[in-house]
């Protein structure tokens, strides 16, 4: 019987290996993507803004530090929108004639802030505080760049989610930089 | 110690021995006295880290709401959404999951973001409660213009930190849902929301008449001058002003010194100074005034510090939480209070060593003389002999003594009480020493007679304005006060809650809460804090203040104010006259107040000698004695009901019957087996001026005489779904009767009927089971002796033989002390951990099924016998265990350790197994068995309000379970400060503080590293005194479940346990009297009677 | 051979045409079964569809009691699941013979059992949506696998392990029954039999493959069988509660099982042989090893017992103790009787040979122990929980309505199958029932007994 | 003999006696013009096997190779997920010192994946599912016993020899 056994090895490890390789590598990949009951990837998010603010502009050809604008992001667990005085800081000068910026003008004189639509949004359960992850190295934090989540925001004329934003993708990071593990780094 | 006594035979209630009454050790131990200056000065002014006035600083967030959904306003609310997003997708799996979006977010950004003011950070204002006239400091945490905590100020004479439940409840108040959002007007049986405006016109046309009144509360600021002001300018007179408070043991206090000594003040009682503190119906770490000052002070001097213990004694008809707190316990008749007092005052008398002027000495003479018929056959009624009496005022001698009286019940003789405390307190010294009315003494927060006057006034009144009180459900029916309404042709309810009176105002007026007010308070003579909004007005409110402001000013009778906040600044100019801040610019000076909250400056006022006419002022009226006597307290969470809308407050247990959202009749077991009832049987209470039904609950340790109904519940079902319907208000017994010197309503001590009626109402109690059975290793209790022997002894109680390795050693390991010697169940820490935690209220018919959510709950347990026992709160919560049952058997990892020492609970990751909950010994771990509501109560559950939630918190939803978290959120922030700031955490500066930690009064709970070994947690876990829960006898290196909680207790040090048999060391040799090393079970004989036949368990910590 | 073969007055060639025609038109009582059956069964899914709408609030759970008739009702059904697996395999590798009658109705009862079994922990989670997700062993986004050190993944593992086994044990049987049923019938029945037999020729290799697998298959599920309810025993026995934390649990609970899962197989084996009109393949002798063994397991459960109150006396452990005195004579000892006299003391009737022969008298004992064997998981689960280390936190526990209407739900959902198994499946193994019966020999000793169906 | 393309072309015999179709197999399977005959039975006979002269089936290796992979893929799972992130449970370190609780995995994972391996192992060692094969005979799956003889025809010496050993009948299919 020994032909038999050697003459039944083939079909079994085709069997196997056809099941490894084949069978799973599509549904693990859409798997990956879409576990139902998990987060959602929202790679490619892109809404349209109540004012069609430019990264690119801004960030890119006038070279305008992140953090200039995104003052909070290094003070507070919230990266924060930049409030209307801070446009107006400029914005008062600088271009007053653009459609946008006479629009952002009327709604600083009526005193009615901008509602902005999100575009990173990490759910409610999770806490990620920017200041410990922007500050530098050497106040404490882990001197991470704005664009390692966020992309290249200064190559953006509108701001698109580019980063998954899921809980594997952020360990992924945790584990590279031996930052904390535990659930209770961002769970709480 | 002396106050043991013979069981006594003439009773008709024979009492069983008090226990370890036959301890020979009783009467040899001797206080020392003892140093350590508990003094707390008013304080200089500082810049400090609060913020004044919120629309100074965030002008936005005063003229529009805080958008809910802003980027800032994170509140874990969208969970639920998305949750049921995840099911859709669940169910559609991968094909269409693709196509699941997040909901669009708003991200809306400042216009003018203030300077400081970081979106996502926290912002503190310094403020002043204005639950109670105690007139706490407060500072509440906001993020993005909301209140999210409240926590006491630090620095603050009154309460150094501390909130009690009710204060810490105090942010339910703000987007309840049930508030009134707009004024109304009475027109006949209609009433109509009206706008402000036409409020303001439509009163001010019942200007007209001079025989204008204002009813309000008690307060200790600027508030009643105010008030006098306006009454002069609309015409009418100050005396018209008439203050009313259902604690009326300021009004008795103030009356009786008032009498004693013509200074109408309360004195400050700094307890830490004294070493025996008899209580005498007193109940000044709960309901009384000043209950936190009273409690730190408290604790200062009866917590476990060495040999010189304070000792107290406390002689109560029913159950407070300050007489479960005490050594030794007696239970007297209702109504006896005065008697005791007297009977002690005559010990005190005949006792050679007695202290006090010699004045005083005759005026108690003439006293005890002019009441000498009142005393025949006192021993008899009271229960004790004189021999008793001598022993506890040879013992008051001796030691720094101090005698309390007058608790949260009143009867004829509450001031009658107060005098003869006041006798008592002159014969032992203890004025000046540790009670202060010469140098900073308590402020009387309403004037004597008030309502007498008031009740002979109101007929004549044309318009009357009841501003924060609610004398209809506040005073017994029998008064005929819904008459008295009814005849005055315009009366104005202002109130921040609709309250039963409402219904018989023309104007129902709703105004600000405190939180959202401008106010001050003088809590403490010379001590001024101030009021100032940290929170744009969340209904369309207005300040009471502004509001008689309008109403004067739109019928042409300006009062000269631009608003309230003009009116205080321009009174604490006068105020820094006084407290000497010459140096401070008077423009600045208001703002600076504010930041720091309070000011002030040591006071003393002149006390004259006692009056030598006191006896005649002693009026003694004798109700009678014996039969069942109707007992209506105060409720510790609710007061006199005014905080019933809050439901964090009619959830937390009663401390000693554990019920909720309920009203009961806690009666003794004996007297419950005499009159054939059973728990929870509904029964009929027929008092003199009416009758109401509630539920039995057998309550050990009560008098057999007494029928205790607490108040605060039984507001009727218009008044919202989480007050209305609870329980009913105990006061539609009580006929009319006053305080004899003062004329406020009596609440105690009138003859009842009790009548079964056959039906059966549970009550919704959170602990079932009422004594230790027997166990040994949940509450450890150590006598004296041992405490003391052990006293710079350490243990380590992680050192227990493990078969893994020992973890690698982290930075940290996060745990926790709690002293069970200190722990007066005072509730605060699991209010203050709901309010931090978004701990959700289920409502009664969860708990009921005893689903409530608290993550910490103070377990209670009753020892000895049931005429007699002895009480131990213990606050469990999640112990942490190094060694968790609960993290190994969760499938999913959504409970697991971090290597920190946190048992962490990963909401989001939660299946709801619930095999956590139950593998937990303790059982403290919280299930959500729904998406919980504001409340469940009423047909209409509201959602909760995200922005009434904590952001930095995790909403959990439906399915997941919940427990402790160490307060994981302040950890992170410290963590972050260490990192950033640099400053070391545990270090000045970085200290963290859990939210029950913080509001602790009695500072029982201690956070910290144990791995820092200067840390206060880490020492006291080396403590001699401290142990694991479950998990057995260290010393005897038997390890129970080896759970290695991180949480340790200590053991309540007691005066009356015995040193169990067979120590070790032998210390009892050592300290020489404190023999007798028997009675190793300490079983005390007396009742077994059901599930309140508590075995009493005695454990005496082993020397090895 | 000789013996057994005196015992039948059917030969092979009856088996097929008697037993699959009977099932073709099975007495009447069958459709009013069916109809109360699936009555039940909507009813119970009526309840289950309320319960996810609203919130496992709706249950009675009344902390500290977190777990109660949920997972009664999964312990107790996984336990009827056993009889199935013990049967088939374990009986099979000791070659008793009188297993090949009841062994295919006792597979069936086992895969409809787990099913029922499935059921529970699915439902009595806070979050069935995530946890039927995330407790598998699954890749994800989260890069977080599950807890293998959880006894609760552990019976994830353990019972779609046994699931898994115990249906292609039984599907493996049910093959050559089928191509029987196939070539039998005609037109679209003939495809669909077809299909599911694979094309079963029935060629002697093919036997000779079958047999080998077959077997393999028994050694595989032998070990399966006794740690099915071993790892069910922990999800219990790995938490320190007192009354759980005992070593003595798995071969304890794998005893009750299988106790409970011979009364359930001799309980469902009793109306379909009436309805079905079996009796003279599945012979009284059968039914009566069936009824020795379920006196066996009833011993081994009445000592584990005894033992229990032994050890919990011996140990010296004060909560454990407690506990066990309050199982006896607490609030809720009333279960704990019901479960000795159901599970100890009725069945020792089964000593006699009498009683044993009495059909209605046994199938009353079996319906006792299954009423038993269900409150003894009860009892366990709830004792432990009710009252256990801190007075506190003991509390009451009652069912409610949801608890009552999805354990009749569960009932519904497993006699539903079961009937519609026995409708179109061979009930008895036919392929094994002939192994069984005289062999068809031409020679003297198969006799004159045969002749053509 | 001429191969025909249809493998269910050929010569049946039925048989109804299991003595008689053993000693027909006995015979048969030593003559070379049998060569790819099928015996058909209706349930596992002993007998058959031995006239056939079946050892070991080839299937249990499959259930061992099954079962190893098992074992293999159960503790290396765990240990992996352990490797991959250590998480703290219980206060025990993750990996090897968990491993008593990655006996279970291990041990359900032998059983699946050995019961998978042991049924794949009789479906192919059986050839089935084989769509081309079609029923010779529906009585083989009743009580009767066949042997086929693919090619041969009714004429064939192999058909009378058939009927020499006892075939009731013998038929084309």
């Amino acid at each position: 019987m020994r032909s038999a056994i050697s003459r039944s090895l083939l079909p079994l490890l085709t069997v196997m290996f056809a099941i490894m390789a084949v069978g799973t590598s599509r549904p693990a990949y859409a798997w990956w993507m879409y576990t139902p009951g998990d987060t959602v990837d929202n790679v490619g998010y892109k809404p349209e803004q109540p004012i069609p603010f430019s990264h690119k502009l801004h960030a890119g050809k006038n070279n305008i530090p992140c953090q200039y604008c995104h003052s909070a992001a290094r003070r507070s667990s919230s990266a924060g929108i930049p409030p209307l005085n801070t446009c107006m800081g400029c914005h008062r000068l600088v271009a007053t004639d653009k459609p946008n910026i006479k629009k952002v003008t009327e709604h600083y004189n009526n005193n009615d802030p901008i509602q902005w639509i999100k575009v990173h949004d990490l759910p409610d359960h999770v806490h990620f505080p920017h200041k410990i992850h922007v500050k530098d190295k050497a106040d404490g934090g882990a001197g991470i760049e704005c664009q390692q989540c966020h992309g290249k925001v200064q190559e953006m004329d509108v701001v698109e989610q580019v980063a998954p934003l899921q809980m594997g993708w952020c360990i992924g990071c945790h584990k590279e930089r031996k930052a904390k593990l535990e659930c209770v780094a961002c769970h709480y | 110690m002396s106050t043991t006594r013979e069981p006594n035979q003439n009773s008709e209630t024979p009492f069983a021995p008090v226990p370890g009454s036959d301890d020979p050790r009783r009467g040899q131990e001797v206080f020392a006295p003892v140093g350590g200056p508990f003094e707390a000065p008013a304080k200089n002014v500082v810049s400090g880290p609060y913020y004044k006035g919120v629309e100074e600083r965030l002008p936005e967030l005063a003229q529009r709401p805080a958008d809910p959904s802003s980027a800032e306003a994170k509140s874990g609310f969208n969970v639920d959404r998305r949750d049921l997003l995840k099911l859709f997708s669940a169910s559609a799996v991968a094909g269409t999951a693709a196509c699941v979006q997040r909901p669009v977010e708003k991200a809306i950004p400042f216009v003018n973001q203030p300077v400081d003011t970081w979106p996502g950070e926290p912002t503190h204002y310094a403020t002043t409660c204005g639950d109670c006239s105690a007139g706490c400091g407060v500072m509440v945490k906001t993020r993005e213009g909301r209140p999210t905590k409240l926590e006491g100020l630090p620095d603050h004479p009154v309460n150094a930190g501390s909130l009690c439940a009710v204060g810490q409840a105090s942010l339910q108040a703000l987007f309840h849902p049930e508030r009134q959002q707009r004024p109304t007007i009475r027109f006949g049986s209609r009433v109509e929301a009206s706008e402000w405006n036409d409020v303001f016109e439509n009163f001010a046309g019942k200007l007209t008449s001079d025989k204008i009144g204002i009813l309000t509360n008690g307060a200790t600021g600027h508030r009643h001058g105010f008030f006098k002001e306006f009454l002069e300018k609309v015409g009418s007179n100050a005396n018209r002003l008439y203050t009313f408070d259902s604690n009326s043991l300021a009004e008795a206090t103030a009356e009786a010194h008032r009498l004693a000594y013509g200074l109408s003040a309360i004195p400050r009682a700094d307890l830490s100074k004294a070493k025996v503190i008899v209580g005498v119906g007193a109940d000044f770490l709960d309901v009384g005034t000043s209950l936190l000052y009273n409690t730190k002070g408290y604790t200062e001097a009866h917590a476990f510090r060495g040999p010189d213990k304070a000792k107290h004694v406390q002689f109560e008809s029913f159950y407070t939480l300050t007489g479960a707190r005490s050594d030794q316990r007696f239970p007297i008749p209702p109504g006896s209070e005065t008697l005791v007092t007297l009977l002690l005052v005559n010990a005190l008398l005949k006792n050679p060593s007695v202290k006090g002027s010699a004045g005083a000495r005759s005026q108690a003479q003439a006293v005890l003389s002019a009441n000498s018929g009142l005393l025949n056959g006192a021993y008899e009624s009271v229960g004790f002999t004189e021999a008793n009496f001598d022993k506890l005022a040879e013992e008051m001698l001796t030691a720094q003594a101090v005698l309390l009286a007058g608790g949260s019940a009143f009867d004829e003789n509450a001031t009658t009480l107060q005098l003869a405390a006041i006798l008592a307190n002159e014969l032992i010294g203890s004025y000046e020493t540790v009670l202060f009315l010469q140098k900073d003494w308590l402020p009387a927060p309403v004037a004597t007679g008030d309502l007498q006057r008031f009740l002979t006034d109101a007929k004549d009144l044309d318009v009357l304005l009841l501003i924060d009180v609610d004398p209809v459900f506040t005073l017994p029916p029998s008064w005929g006060v819904t008459e008295l309404l009814q005849k005055i042709p315009t009366v104005a309810v202002l109130c921040d809650f609709p309250n039963e009176s409402a219904p018989f105002a023309k104007y129902v007026l709703n105004t600000h809460h405190w939180l959202e007010s401008w106010g001050d308070e003088q809590s403490v003579a010379g001590l001024w804090s101030v009021r100032q909004p940290s929170v744009r007005p969340t209904t369309d409110s207005r300040q009471a203040e502004e509001i008689l402001m309008w109403v004067a000013a739109a019928a042409k009778k300006p009062l000269g104010y631009e608003n309230y906040r003009a009116y205080l600044k321009k009174k604490w100019e006068d105020i820094r006259t006084v407290v000497g801040r010459t140096e401070v610019p008077a423009e600045s000076y208001f703002d600076l107040v504010l930041q720091h909250g309070f000011d002030g400056r040591n006071s003393t006022q002149a006390v004259p000698d006692l009056s030598s006419n006191l006896s005649s002022s002693f009026r003694y009226v004798d109700t009678g004695r014996g039969g069942l006597r109707l007992v209506a307290p105060l409720d510790f969470r609710l007061r006199d009901g005014r905080h019933a809308w809050k439901p964090v407050l009619q959830e937390i247990p009663d401390a000693l019957t554990t019920v909720t959202w309920d009203t009961w009749v806690a009666l003794n077991p004996v007297t419950v087996a005499k009159l054939g009832l059973r728990k929870f049987d509904l029964v009929k209470v027929e008092g003199p001026a009416g009758s109401f039904e509630a539920s039995v609950y057998p309550l050990p340790g009560l008098h057999p005489d007494a029928v205790v109904v607490p108040r605060g519940n039984g507001h009727t079902k218009q008044n919202g779904t989480i007050q209305g319907g609870n329980g009913i208000n105990p006061l539609v017994a009580f006929g009319r009767a006053q305080d004899a010197l003062t004329g406020a309503p009596v609440t105690y001590g009138q003859a009842v009927k009790i009548t079964a009626t056959g039906k059966f109402f549970e009550l919704a109690q959170t602990q079932k089971h009422n004594d230790i059975a027997n166990r040994k290793d949940i509450i450890q209790e150590i006598p004296l002796a041992t405490a003391v022997a052990n006293m710079g002894k350490t243990q380590d109680l992680d050192d227990v033989p493990n078969l893994y390795p020992a973890m690698p050693k982290q930075q940290h390991r996060w745990g926790m002390t709690i002293d069970l010697g200190k722990c007066t169940g005072c509730n605060a820490c699991s209010v203050a951990c709901s309010i931090e935690n978004n701990v959700p209220q289920v409502g009664r018919g969860q708990v009921l099924l005893g689903r409530q959510m608290h993550w910490m709950q103070i377990d209670r347990y009753f020892s000895g016998p049931v005429e007699a026992p002895e009480v131990t709160f213990q606050p469990m919560l999640c112990q942490h265990c190094a060694q968790a049952p609960c993290e190994g058997v969760c499938p999913v990892f959504a409970t697991s350790h971090d290597p920190e020492g946190i048992n962490q609970m990963t909401y989001n990751r939660c299946i709801g197994t619930r095999y956590c909950a139950n593998a937990c010994p303790y059982k403290i771990r919280r299930f959500n068995w729904w998406t919980h509501r504001w409340n469940t109560v009423g047909a209409r559950p509201q959602d909760r309000n995200p922005r009434a939630l904590n952001p930095d918190v995790t909403v959990r939803t439906r399915g997941v379970m919940e427990k402790c978290t160490f307060c994981y959120q302040r950890v992170r922030d410290a963590r972050h400060r260490e990192k950033l700031n640099g400053i070391p955490v545990g270090q000045p500066g970085n200290v963290i503080k859990t939210a029950c930690q913080q509001t602790c009064p009695a500072d029982a709970i201690t956070f910290g590293d144990l791995l820092d070994t200067t840390s206060p947690a880490s020492q006291q876990r080396k403590d001699m005194r401290a142990y694991l829960a479950l998990n057995g006898e260290h010393a005897l290196k038997e390890y129970g479940l080896k759970t290695m909680p991180s949480v340790s207790y200590l053991a309540k040090v007691s005066l009356t346990a015995k040193p169990e048999h067979g120590h070790g060391g032998g210390h009892g040799e050592q300290q020489g009297g404190h023999g007798e090393q028997h009675g190793s079970q300490g079983e005390q004989k007396g009742g077994h009677e059901g599930q309140h036949g508590a075995r009493r368990v005695k454990k005496a910590k082993k020397n090895g | 051979m000789s013996d057994d073969s005196k015992l039948w007055s059917k030969t092979i060639s009856d088996v097929n045409s008697e037993i699959l025609v009977n099932i073709e038109n099975p007495h009447p009582a069958y459709y009013v079964a069916l109809a109360f059956a699936i009555t039940t069964l909507l009813i119970g899914i009526g309840f289950v569809a309320l319960h996810f709408t609203y919130g496992l609030g709706l249950w009675n759970f009344r902390p500290p009691v977190y777990w109660a008739v949920d997972i009664t009702n999964f312990v107790f059904w996984v336990g009827i699941g056993h009889a199935g697996t013990l049967i088939s395999a374990i009986l099979f590798l000791f070659r008793a013979k009188w297993r090949n009658t009841v062994n295919r109705s006792a597979e069936a009862m086992t895969i409809f059992a787990v099913i029922c079994a499935l059921v529970f922990p699915l439902i009595h989670m806070g979050r069935p949506w995530h946890g039927a997700i995330w407790a598998v062993p699954l890749p994800n986004t989260n890069n977080l696998w599950v807890n293998f050190r959880s006894p609760l993944f552990w019976d994830v593992m353990a019972i779609s392990t046994y699931f898994t086994t115990s249906l292609l044990f039984w599907y493996m049987g049910l093959v050559p029954d089928l191509a029987s049923i196939r070539d039998r019938v005609t037109g679209f029945k003939r495809l669909v039999y077809g299909i599911m037999s694979f094309g079963w020729r029935g060629t002697s290799k093919q036997w000779w493959h079958y047999e080998a697998g077959y077997g393999f298959l028994a050694a595989l599920a032998t070990p399966l069988v006794l740690s099915v309810h071993s790892v069910v025993s922990w999800d219990f026995a790995m938490s320190l509660q007192p009354g759980w934390h005992t070593t003595i649990f798995p071969p304890y609970f794998v005893a009750g099982a299988i106790l409970s899962g011979c009364a359930m197989v001799y309980n469902l084996l009793l109306p379909v042989r009436y309805m079905f009109k079996l009796e003279k393949f599945i012979l009284p002798e059968h039914l009566e090893s069936l009824l020795r063994l379920t006196l066996l397991t009833s011993t081994i459960v009445f000592y584990a017992y005894s033992l229990e109150f032994f050890v919990a006396w011996y140990s010296g452990n004060p909560y454990e103790w407690a506990l066990f005195e309050k199982r006896a004579v607490g609030p809720y000892s009333f279960y704990f009787w019901v479960m000795m006299f159901c599970n100890c003391i009725f069945p020792l009737a089964l000593w006699s040979r009498r009683v044993r022969n009495n059909i209605p008298v046994s199938f009353v004992i079996c319906v006792l122990v299954n009423v038993g064997m269900w409150f003894e998981r009860y009892n366990i689960i709830l004792s432990s929980l009710v009252e256990d280390f801190v007075p506190a936190r003991w509390g009451h526990f009652q069912p409610g309505l949801w608890e009552v209407m999805i354990t009749l739900g569960s009932f519904g959902l497993f006699t539903t199958f079961y009937l519609v198994f026995v409708k179109f499946f061979p009930v008895v193994s036919l392929s094994e029932i002939k192994l069984i019966m005289p062999k068809p020999l031409s020679s003297k000793a198969s006799g004159g007994a045969h002749h053509h169906g | 003999m001429a191969k025909n393309t249809n493998p269910d072309s050929g010569i049946i015999g039925i048989f109804r006696h299991l003595d008689t179709v053993c000693a027909a197999i006995e015979k048969v399977r030593v003559r070379p013009d049998f060569a790819g005959h099928e015996v058909f039975s209706p349930t596992s006979y002993h007998e058959i096997e031995h006239a056939s002269g079946f050892g070991a089936s080839p299937v249990r290796a499959f259930t061992l190779v099954g079962a190893l992979t098992g074992t293999v893929t159960g503790f290396g799972l765990a240990l992996a997920c352990d490797w991959d992130w250590p998480i703290i449970v219980g206060g025990k370190t993750p990996g090897i010192y968990s491993l008593p609780a990655y006996v279970v995995l291990g041990f359900e994972f032998t059983i699946l994946l050995g019961a998978i391996a042991t049924v794949a192992g009789m479906l192919v060692m059986g050839r089935i599912p084989n769509p081309k094969r079609r029923v010779l005979d529906v009585r083989t799956t009743d009580d009767k016993f066949a042997i086929f003889l693919p090619g041969a025809q009714l004429a064939s010496p192999q058909a009378q020899f058939l009927r020499d050993c006892g075939a009731e009948e013998v038929r084309n299919t």
